[in-house]
């Protein structure tokens, strides 16, 4: 058992674990900070998966994004203490079904397809990182710009949408 | 051999701040204060709230440290004198330094007291205004290295240290390095006045200790990362390598501390405001002109 | 940059940036003109050097537009700027008191940018855009003063007669280019036989549409309805020009017979016109039907085999025609119309005008040293040495004695009678387009063996043809003078002015015709639509009979069908809670559904 | 076949599956976004695993990852917006009571 087969399956399983506990926790910020943790132990597998520069960038993007969910869940739940229970779950069955049945059915994909020999030589990770900028800036610019525009629209739509509307006397008012 | 040297290095660095704090506040050179200090901590009974959430309560204190610690995994002192010199460096202290906010909102939201929780939450905010601010800042330094190395970062400056070359970058990136390391007038999250202390108000004893020291270690780190990314690294004429690291670095430090002492806190609101309507726009047109630069003088 | 591309975009350009402004038009007309005039210049003077400028641009696949800088075309180029310009600068003085400058000068750019393109084209594709184009800004500017009583309908009619014309045009060029397989005018001048006649024919209607010729020439006389600035252009160097200047670049493949009846229409409308211009009423009709006469000359020189000549006449012609007219706009502005009986006397009250309208008029009579004398000489001497010399050179001579008849007609009325003048707004400029333009059409003859040298053409000289030239001038000058025209007339009156009933002919002759055979279709159509309606009647009442059917069996199916798709509907409604979490698990389990599909598809095969 | 494959694949899998779990059973719009977060993070421990045991050689299967990156950052934006703007209509985000879009 090699240390990368370790690693994987370390970080994957603790990846699952916290994932998992983001459902099964009665508190907000637990819940939130668990899927921050899930995330960044996949940032962790994928650097043990030698891609350097998407484990770095998950670790840092993950961190952020998920300790802003948390005050949202905070503002939006208004659980004082965290520690309350009540029960934010419905068709329980149903969901448990599905996950099972998806989770069931992807793996038997990825046990039965024939996925062919693994690749064992990686370019190291400076190569790695000249690559994916001479290919988001060259043969993939379209798409990667598209994405660009699409998250500055994204932003200024959440904004608008998000944004109190204020009227001209409110607006010098207070 | 070497990451137990820079840990001690770091451990050094963390007292000098303490004492350069101290001098500071009070306006006395002593350098036993913060050891008596330390000790003082130690010695008295760590507190637990009444009703905590254990495992944040817990977790919090160390993990700021751990992440000031992963930060300087790959920051250079000198040539030979750094942990691992990651492929990724400049993005990585970045993200492990994004941490310092988990910390924090985990000691703020973990003992189940309003001030801390409070301090917890305006660091969230504090992060939204810095955030950006350290991340292109950086970006800049990286395109002028074409690497994100940090020891090629510092060898690119060979000719002309970043500072002069950016100098909108370098003033943005130590103003969020200050909000990073919630120096005054940053200092929402541990308001002395207002909040009671906010995130350290109900922390107590050895996890106080932590706390603190974590703070200092950061601060040395983010002092180190400037001189790295802006004021040349090792480089320097006539002293040798690790003296420059060493004199830069306590220079930086000794700026930080002093530069937000006469200012007043300042709200958040504004932070905000300054930051996103004044701070990214110049990031930008840093990155831009830097771009030009890059381009016209390779 | 290329001076072919200049002297059609100055114009262009500047007529955009008048548009886009909407301030200063006169002042920009002038200057885009006279940056046109010197591109042009340049043109002409690499053409005398032996130069000549190309521009290809990318056209219809394997048929480029080309525009060509021959000494010809360099040579009307020049022609046209320097008119134009000219014009402008008189034009600046006539529009000063009107309210729609801009409308005003940005068309006449128009039309000088079009009209350039026509002539520096080398390929008929882009002489036919260029033919439409000046189609139409001529159309704009006789329709100027639209809201006037009657001007639209007079530019409407110029726009109908010389479109109609056209359509000759658009066959001609299609024969040709299908028979030559380019587009390139220089590669279709070697067309020869049956093709070259029917071509040459085609191509005549298009000129006698353009040029005004018998019986077509009545739009001309009606478009003076335009400003005058704009008659100065249309029939000095551009538009009417434009028929003239496409026989003379054509002239090369045009086969004797349809050279006979190129001669016969210039001759036929020679007189005819020249009638009509004695009994003319009116200064600015009587200057339209010389238009006509003296582009009826020119056509005769084309079919007499000299294209040169009428390239001289048409350039002598420009510059004193354009001077005429810039005259009787000073007239015009002077007493307020252009009626002879409110004008007599009118050259009393400016002399100095009237100085240099005499000049003008004595120049297109053909008094010598003016410039109308050689080219005007050089059209007898080509008549005589034509084929056809006796119809031809009788034509030519008549034609000169009427010219010289009803020139001095005009003189007289203008000179004989009170004077009764009022100051004029805008006087300086006018007179200064107009010096510009009398003194180009006197010296003008003077750099016709020039000319000829560039084209490499000889005049055909004629001592008989200069003496009979110049005695029917004066002939005609003297008769003119001392006999009114009406009386000359004698009983040809009432047929002159009603334009020799060739305006009602054309009525009876086109416009009765084609009522008779529309009254005849509406006949033959009424029986055929009682016919139609009988069909009618039949399939609506096997319609009633299948109604019926229709009612009990198929309506009843269809009812029930839409009853049940609304069942169906409320049933699928219920589906559509609103609520996410229902609807995304409906997603889940159709995701799995076609999952499942797919797979199983998979498998069998 | 590796191994290490397969168990990144599992990993994958098994984040899906909470995921869709966690979608489809929570009540309030934050947490239904968490699930879509796991979902979405499913895809990408496949893309990288994909990427490094049978492609190293072409990044772009790394800027794939960068793309779906983007996408969580979006969906993020958007629906936290949306949960404002319902939060200060309504008073809650929790999605049993929005059923606004009823037919």
């Amino acid at each position: 058992m090699s240390a990368q087969m370790f690693f994987i399956g370390f970080f994957g399983l603790a990846a699952v674990w916290f994932g998992i506990v983001v459902f099964r926790t009665f508190s907000m910020v637990r819940s939130a900070l668990a899927l921050l943790f899930s995330q960044t132990a996949l940032g962790a597998m994928f650097l043990s998966m030698q891609a350097e520069f998407l484990g770095v960038l998950q670790i840092m993007m993950m961190a952020t994004e998920m300790s802003i969910m948390a005050i949202f869940m905070v503002m939006f739940m208004m659980d004082p203490g965290g520690l309350g229970e009540m029960d934010m779950t419905h068709q329980k069955r149903l969901s448990l079904i599905a996950g099972l049945v998806s989770f069931v059915g992807a793996v038997a994909v990825a046990v039965f397809a024939d996925w062919g020999p693994a690749a064992s030589v990686v370019p190291d990770a400076a190569q790695q990182t000249v690559d994916l900028g001479l290919e988001l800036l060259g043969r993939s610019m379209l798409i990667f710009e598209t994405a660009g525009i699409t998250i500055l629209t994204a932003m200024i739509a959440a904004t608008a949408v998000a944004i109190q509307s204020v009227t001209r006397s409110n607006e010098h008012g207070h | 051999m070497t990451s137990v040297l820079i840990l001690l290095l770091l451990a050094l660095g963390a007292y000098l701040v303490a004492v350069l704090e101290a001098w500071i506040a009070s306006g006395h050179l002593s350098l036993a204060t913060p050891m008596l200090a330390g000790i003082a901590l130690l010695g008295r009974e760590s507190i637990v709230p009444r009703k905590p959430d254990r495992i944040f309560f817990e977790v919090g204190p160390v993990l700021l440290l751990i992440s000031a610690l992963l930060a300087a995994v790959v920051v250079p002192l000198t040539p030979n004198l750094i942990i691992t010199d990651l492929a990724t460096g400049a993005l990585f202290i970045n993200a492990a330094l994004v941490y310092v906010l988990v910390a924090l909102l985990m000691a703020g939201w973990g003992p189940d007291g309003a001030y801390a929780m409070v301090g917890g939450w305006r660091f969230l905010g504090q992060l939204i205004a810095y955030a950006m601010l350290i991340v292109m800042p950086i970006t800049a330094v990286a395109m002028r290295a074409e690497s994100l190395l940090t020891t090629q970062i510092v060898v690119s400056q060979a000719g002309l240290w970043n500072i002069v070359y950016q100098p909108v970058g370098f003033a943005l990136f130590f103003v969020a390095a200050m909000a990073l390391a919630f120096l005054p007038p940053f200092d929402l999250p541990t308001a002395t006045g207002e909040l009671a202390g906010g995130v350290e108000a109900e922390y107590s004893g050895v996890r106080l200790a932590v706390l603190r020291l974590g703070r200092l270690v950061l601060i040395i780190t983010l002092a180190a990362a400037t001189v790295v990314f802006y004021l040349g690294g090792w480089q320097g004429p006539w002293l040798p390598p690790w003296a420059w690291s060493a004199l830069k670095i306590l220079a930086v430090t000794a700026t930080m501390l002093l530069a937000g002492r006469a200012m007043p806190r300042i709200r958040e609101a504004d932070l905000l405001a300054w930051c996103w309507k004044l701070g990214i726009p110049l990031a930008l047109l840093n990155i831009f002109l830097v771009g030009v630069l890059v381009l016209v003088f390779p | 940059m290329n001076l072919i591309a200049a002297a059609i975009l100055a114009p262009l350009s500047t007529m955009a940036l008048i548009l886009l402004l909407r301030r200063w038009p006169a002042a920009l007309a002038l200057l885009g003109a006279t940056a046109g005039l010197l591109a042009s210049i340049a043109l002409l003077t690499n053409a005398f050097n032996g130069l000549t400028d190309a521009l290809i641009l990318p056209g219809l696949p394997n048929m480029p537009l080309r525009l060509v800088s021959t000494p010809l075309s360099a040579l009307l180029s020049t022609l046209v700027a320097t008119i134009s310009t000219l014009v402008l600068v008189y034009a600046v003085g006539y529009m000063k008191q009107d309210g729609e400058k801009v409308r005003f000068f940005a068309t006449m750019l128009l039309f000088v940018s079009a009209m350039q393109t026509l002539v520096l084209a080398g390929d008929w594709i882009l002489l036919l855009g260029a033919w439409e184009l000046i189609g139409l800004s001529s159309y704009l500017l006789i329709g100027f003063w639209y809201r006037r009583p009657g001007v639209s309908s007079a530019a409407t009619r110029a726009f109908l007669v010389t479109r109609s014309a056209d359509l000759g045009l658009y066959i001609a060029v299609f024969i040709l280019i299908a028979n030559a397989g380019t587009s390139d005018i220089a590669a279709t001048l070697h067309t020869g036989g049956h093709v070259a006649v029917v071509a040459g024919l085609l191509l005549l209607v298009a000129a006698m549409g353009k040029s005004a010729q018998t019986p077509l020439h009545d739009w001309l006389q009606r478009a003076m309805a335009g400003p005058t600035p704009v008659s100065a252009l249309l029939h000095s160097a551009t538009l009417v020009a434009a028929g003239a200047i496409l026989l003379i670049r054509t002239a090369p493949m045009l086969p004797p017979p349809v050279l006979l009846a190129i001669g016969i229409v210039g001759g036929v409308t020679t007189v005819v016109t020249g009638l009509i211009a004695l009994g003319e009423r009116d200064l600015k009709r009587l200057l339209a039907a010389s238009t006509s006469i003296q582009y009826g000359l020119m056509l005769m020189a084309v079919g007499a085999g000299a294209p040169l000549a009428a390239l001289l006449h048409l350039i002598a012609h420009a510059a004193i025609k354009s001077s005429l007219f810039l005259g009787a706009g000073v007239f015009q502005h002077s007493r307020e119309s252009t009626g002879f009986t409110d004008l007599e006397g009118a050259g009393r009250d400016r002399p100095r005008i009237f100085f240099g309208f005499a000049l003008a008029a004595l120049a297109l009579a053909g008094i010598p040293p003016l410039s109308g004398f050689f080219s005007k000489d050089a059209i007898i001497a080509a008549a005589l040495a034509a084929p056809h010399a006796p119809v031809l050179a009788s034509f030519a001579l008549a034609g000169t004695v009427l010219t010289g008849a009803y020139m001095a007609r005009a003189l007289r009325i203008l000179w004989r009678g009170k004077s009764a003048g009022r100051p004029i707004a805008g006087l300086g400029w006018m007179a200064a387009g107009l010096a510009g333009l009398v003194i180009l059409g006197a010296v003008l003859g003077a750099a016709f063996p020039s000319i000829e040298t560039v084209l490499n053409a000889r005049l055909p000289e004629n001592t008989l043809a200069q003496i009979l030239g110049l005695s029917a001038a004066l002939g005609g000058l003297t008769l003119g003078w001392f006999i009114p025209g009406q009386r000359l007339l004698g009983g040809l009156l009432p047929w002159a002015q009603r334009g020799f009933a060739i305006a009602g002919g054309f009525d009876n002759w086109i416009v009765r015709p084609a009522f008779a055979m529309a009254r005849a279709c509406a006949r033959l159509e009424r029986v055929l639509n009682e016919g139609v309606l009988a069909v009618g009647r039949l399939g609506l009442s096997i319609g009633r009979m299948t109604r019926k059917g229709d009612d009990q069996g198929i309506d009843g199916l269809i009812y029930s069908l839409v009853r049940g798709t609304i069942r169906l509907g409320n049933n699928a409604r219920a589906l559509q809670s609103g609520l996410i979490h229902r609807e995304m698990a409906l997603t889940a389990v159709g995701t799995a559904l076609i999952l499942t599909a797919l797979l199983i598809a998979l498998l069998a095969y | 076949m590796g191994i290490e494959l397969l168990l990144a694949l599992i990993t994958g899998a098994a984040l899906f599956g909470v995921g869709i779990y966690g979608a489809l059973s929570q009540t309030n719009l934050v947490m239904i976004m968490m699930g879509v977060e796991l979902i979405l993070a499913g895809a990408m421990v496949n893309l990288v695993a994909f990427w490094r045991f049978l492609h190293p050689d072409i990044p772009a299967g790394q800027m794939f990852v960068l793309i779906i990156i983007t996408v969580m950052a979006i969906e993020m934006a958007v629906g936290f917006g949306v949960a404002i703007a319902r939060f200060r209509a309504k008073g809650s985000v929790e999605m049993e009571e929005a059923a606004e879009l009823k037919g």
